[in-house]
């Protein structure tokens, strides 16, 4: 009894550190890759004789922390303090049901999928707050765009999911995760395609890939924030410590989304089998020699892909972690990437297309997904 | 050659007194008015006349301190057209108030803000006659000629000029 | 609305613009350490040339002020002449607070004295720093 | 009962998407605009009173300061309108060489421009690309005058150098590298949804009231007036240059942004084509110039006069009023960004806060050119 105590103490420990750390240090990659995107270097000076900035975040941590705490005089004081630690203590509370590998869960509720999806939306209660309380007219329509924003992108986001969990039968996470082991329709065979829900349901996944930007709040659906129209949206005011704390909390919610997506999608920390990674790099090998500019991506895939071949034959390295961190990686790199490329929605535009083509869609997924099950299943 | 000529005799035909002065210089014709029919003759430049001198480039204002109707205001049009130019002025005097073109061509109302702004002409019927280049409590007009260069002595005819008005809002009130 | 829209081959289009660059060679310099080539006629602050004998070729006449355009430059003959015939400044001041490195000066020159140089990180934190006088000038010769 | 208040919102003048110090008050219902004032004049440095107490020739580097994203035009205009003033007639070699030069500021402007308006929409990427090919131009201007930014690259009667072999080598291979460059950026945005929904159908200029505004440039091509000073009234050789202007009559968001993507295209041409031109050419400087480094004209005949060449932003206007002296009695700056800025409240009624930002963008503000 104390001992499991004990173990759930030292997960937390560990997951909330991992967590923090690596919000830190998306930080740092999200400006180094934005900086390679757009042909320049990035932070280079932090970290002495290894350069690359590789301590730019304790450098950018530390500077936030010292700087002066102000509290605008004409703002509601306790909502402005309360707001930035509501968002940060949901984002990081919301990773105790994330499975990051088989037993290395904090609480396997067996409602765990909708935990995160209710306490995420609670999320809207801090942006609100902090766009109110500021007293200032940026951070109120900040503010107000992004209540409007979240609660419509929750609803397609909930049915995508619902599709998803139609074929694992279960809103556990753990559970979801392995029914994703085995084979696709149990015809295929195990090697040629895994048995990932995304195979399955490849329109709730596009569909869950795209609220997952506007529940994020990341381009190009960031109007909450806005830099261009509305400086800096719902946390125009805040500065330092508090500006931090909505800072991570963006990023712990990219981490969780990530995640959330590969455990329901990407099979959790099941590893795809290694003829996969063949398959996948030896005809994006041959594509890359027509097409010159993906020749590099490629074969940065097909390098990848070989390199895990190796640790596969030389040691059986099934660590499950591994593959899990490696797949919310590529998430992560998908966001920034995206990130860099486009421009911003409108506000209209993008309830329009929550409303007029996400939902419908995500309505008739349901409904064919539910025809299919019956007849064929 | 002969075409550009026209216009100015075309003005002159329509108008004949109205007309004080027309000249060439430099391929640009000029063509001088009376400021009582400015905003007459430049709605038929813009309607009426051959070319049809629909867009108006810019409009501006000369300070001359020893000459007696102190301004002259000058408007460039163009015809969208033939791309054809004239040069249109007239002279206002100080406490004159000049006919606004603001009702023919929206983009006058800028120009004619920004001739009061910096050398004090003022303009009839203007929507919005208010400083545009400098600040809303800036005093005088820096354009005209006999405004200081100088940043101290701008900034002396400053605080004189303000003392001066609120004298004047002392007696007033008086 | 035609395939390649339902497919979002425009949006496919942006992210290869991307990723084509994120495997590209950054553009950028690393400015304190890695510093640009100055072109040639790069105009940079100001100096005053000598010739071989190391006597100054400037001779005073203060054709350069005349033509600044803000007033930045101030010269003041010597009363002792070199030989007898020659001019030399005895003060010759730029205010770089009020330069604007136009070349005018450098064009008037009748004997060719004032240049203007590579010299361009001309931060200070004072004004006093950033006047230059005649001895100061005549560094800028290497 | 439900009261409904407006919201009056102050854009400006250090907010991150207005380009500088430009200062709008919004007057707003919902996120809807119902009534704008632009709020300009927080750049104003007199530089017209400047003009005034300086002589011709010193007054060129000020020139430099108004629309600094493109001095060499600033320059050409003011040079072209002494020069018309003066009476000068300009060797071949060195309208040439004004060509080369001008029409790399524009696509340098135009460049600023691209990255800026995507900036505003959030495309942030799309404003280091063109930085990176602007700083190529810049390279170029620093070889050939000394400087990057504030040029001062003509002088009254001429220009300062003849071109070198190396400036030549330089250029055509940039003339080269650039249209693949541009092809990059229009794979970023012209097909690109968001880029689409965010552009067509905003701020929408008929062609009435582009007229009727006095807006100029591509601004007034993209509202569907066929309207090029460089071909309709050509200056410093632009007639033996062939080159397409493009018009677009939708008076958007977009159409502005495809006529100056289509502009830099045809810059890049019409470089190139003054290149091919500059063979055999010959002179420098007028014979009747002022000699000697062109110091200074001594004395200008009286009179009057208007030039206005096509800057990058519009119809760049000088206009004269001289006495005689060897300074100018009055010199008015007709700056194409300051008309054009004075049609934004029509373009901008009616639509969305986030609309602002992309107006903006779109009618490619300068505010050194626009406050003087």
């Amino acid at each position: 009894m104390y001992l499991a105590i004990f173990i759930t103490f030292v997960k937390i420990f560990i997951i909330f550190s991992g967590v923090m750390l690596t919000v830190a240090y998306l930080s740092l990659f999200e400006r180094k890759w934005a900086g390679r995107i757009q042909v320049r270097y990035g932070p280079m000076r932090c970290g002495g004789l290894w350069g690359h900035g590789w301590l730019q975040p304790f450098a950018d941590g530390l500077k936030l922390f010292i700087k002066e705490d102000i509290i605008p005089d004409e703002a509601d004081a306790p909502l402005f303090v309360l707001s930035p630690i509501i968002i940060l203590t949901i984002a990081i509370v919301t990773f105790t049901v994330v499975p990051f590998a088989p037993g290395f869960i904090v609480s396997d509720l067996n409602i765990g999928i909708l935990f995160i999806l209710s306490i995420s939306s609670l999320g809207i209660y801090g942006i609100v707050m902090a766009g109110w309380s500021s007293n200032n007219k940026y951070s109120l329509l900040g503010g107000l765009r992004s209540a409007a924003q979240m609660l419509s992108y929750e609803i397609p986001l909930g049915l995508a999911v619902i599709s998803g969990l139609m074929f694992a039968g279960s809103l556990s996470m753990v559970d979801i995760t392995t029914v994703q082991s085995g084979s696709l329709f149990r015809i295929i065979p195990e090697w040629l395609l895994p048995r990932w829900i995304v195979f399955y349901q490849p329109v709730a996944f596009f569909i869950f890939l795209v609220c997952m930007l506007a529940e994020t709040n990341r381009l190009p659906f960031d109007l909450p924030e806005a830099e261009t129209e509305l400086v800096a949206g719902f946390h125009v005011e805040y500065s330092g410590m508090k500006f931090s704390m909505f800072f991570m909390a963006e990023y712990a919610n990219m981490i969780l989304v990530s995640s959330v997506a590969v455990t329901l999608f990407l099979g959790g920390w099941n590893s795809p089998t290694f003829p996969l990674w063949l398959l996948m790099s030896l005809p994006v090998l041959l594509y890359a020699l027509y097409k010159g500019i993906w020749r590099k991506f490629f074969t940065v895939v097909f390098l990848l892909g070989t390199g895990i071949l190796l640790l596969e034959i030389f040691q059986d390295i099934r660590i499950p972690i591994f593959w899990f961190v490696i797949k919310v990686i590529i998430f992560l790199f998908w966001f920034i990437w995206v990130r860099w490329t486009y421009p911003r929605y409108r506000y209209d535009q993008l309830m329009h297309i929550c409303w007029y083509w996400l939902l419908p869609l995500a309505l008739i997924n349901i409904i064919v997904t539910g025809f299919i099950k019956f007849l064929f299943m | 050659m002969n075409n550009e000529k026209n216009v100015l005799d075309e003005l002159k035909g329509k108008f004949g007194e109205d007309i004080t002065e027309t000249s060439e210089f430099a391929g640009d014709l000029t063509a001088a008015v009376r400021p009582s029919k400015w905003v007459e003759i430049l709605n038929f430049l813009k309607i009426e006349s051959k070319d049809k001198y629909d867009y108006m480039s810019d409009l501006c204002g000369v300070d001359h301190n020893d000459r007696n109707p102190r301004f002259d205001v000058v408007v460039h049009l163009m015809s969208t057209g033939n791309f054809k130019r004239v040069r249109i002025k007239t002279q206002v005097e100080e406490d004159e108030e000049l006919d606004t073109l603001s009702e023919i061509w929206k983009t006058a109302n800028w120009h004619e803000r920004e001739a009061f702004d910096l050398l004090g002409i003022r303009f009839k019927d203007h929507p919005n006659l208010e400083r545009i280049l400098l600040p809303d409590d800036f005093l005088g007009h820096p354009l005209r000629k006999d405004y200081p260069l100088k940043a101290e002595e701008s900034a002396k005819k400053q605080e004189e000029l303000r003392a001066a008005l609120k004298g004047e809002k002392v007696e007033a009130d008086g | 609305m035609n395939l390649g829209t339902i497919f979002l081959n425009d949006l496919r289009k942006g992210l290869a613009v991307t990723i084509k660059h994120f495997f590209s060679k950054p553009f950028t310099i690393r400015y304190p350490e890695e510093k640009r080539e100055l072109a040639e006629r790069f105009r940079g602050v100001q100096y005053l040339k000598i010739d071989e004998e190391g006597l100054p070729l400037c001779n005073a006449c203060s054709m350069c002020a005349k033509v600044c355009p803000t007033g930045a430059i101030k010269v003041v003959a010597a009363k002792e002449k070199i030989d007898g015939k020659r001019r030399v400044p005895e003060t010759f001041d730029i205010d770089l607070t009020r330069c604007m490195f136009c070349l005018f000066c450098e064009e008037s020159c009748p004997s060719g004295a004032i240049t203007m140089g590579h010299e361009f990180e001309t931060s200070a934190l004072s004004r006093e720093e950033c006047m230059r006088n005649y001895e100061q000038l005549n560094k800028g010769n290497k | 009962m439900v009261k409904v208040r407006e919201l009056t919102l102050n854009m400006g003048p250090h907010h991150p998407a207005t380009h500088g110090v430009l200062r709008i008050i919004l007057l707003l219902n919902g996120e809807t605009i119902e009534d704008s004032k632009p709020v300009i004049g927080y750049l104003h440095r007199g530089i017209e009173k400047i003009a005034e107490n300086l002589s011709y020739h010193q007054f060129m580097p000020y020139t430099d300061r108004l629309d600094y994203l493109a001095a060499p035009s600033n320059n050409l205009g003011y040079v072209l309108a002494v020069e018309k003033l003066a009476g000068l007639e300009i060797p071949k070699r060195a309208q040439y060489i004004r060509i080369i030069i001008t029409e790399l500021t524009r696509i340098a402007s135009h460049l600023v421009w691209i990255g800026t308006h995507a900036l505003d929409l959030a495309a942030m990427t799309v404003f280091l690309y063109c930085f990176r090919e602007r700083e190529m131009i810049l390279d170029l201007f620093e070889m050939y005058c000394g400087a990057r930014l504030t040029t001062n690259t003509f002088r009254i009667g001429g220009v300062p150098y003849d071109l070198k072999d190396d400036f030549i080598k330089k250029t055509l291979e940039f003339t080269d590298y650039f249209p693949p460059c541009v092809d990059d950026y229009e794979k970023l945005l012209t097909k690109n949804r968001i880029w689409m929904k965010r552009t067509k159908e905003v701020g929408f200029l008929s062609r009435e009231d582009a007229i009727n505004y006095g807006v100029s440039g591509p601004t007034a091509r993209g509202s569907g007036l066929d309207w090029d000073i460089r071909r309709d009234s050509p200056y410093s050789s632009y007639d033996e240059m062939k080159f397409h202007v493009p018009v677009y009559p939708e008076g958007d968001v977009y159409a502005r942004y495809l006529v100056r993507m289509e502009e830099m295209r045809q810059a890049n041409e019409i470089v190139k084509q003054a290149i091919k031109a500059l063979e055999g050419s010959e002179g420098l400087l007028a014979e009747n110039a002022p000699k000697k480094g062109l110091k200074k004209i001594k004395k200008a005949p009286e009179g009057e006069v208007y030039h206005a060449i096509e800057a990058p932003k519009g119809e760049l206007g000088f206009y004269i009023h001289s006495k005689g002296d060897s300074n100018p009695y009055r010199l008015k700056i007709r700056a194409p960004s300051f008309v054009n800025l004075s049609s934004i409240s029509t373009m901008i009624k009616g639509n969305l806060i986030a609309d602002v930002v992309a107006v903006i963008g779109s009618i490619d503000i300068v505010l050194g050119e626009i406050d003087r």
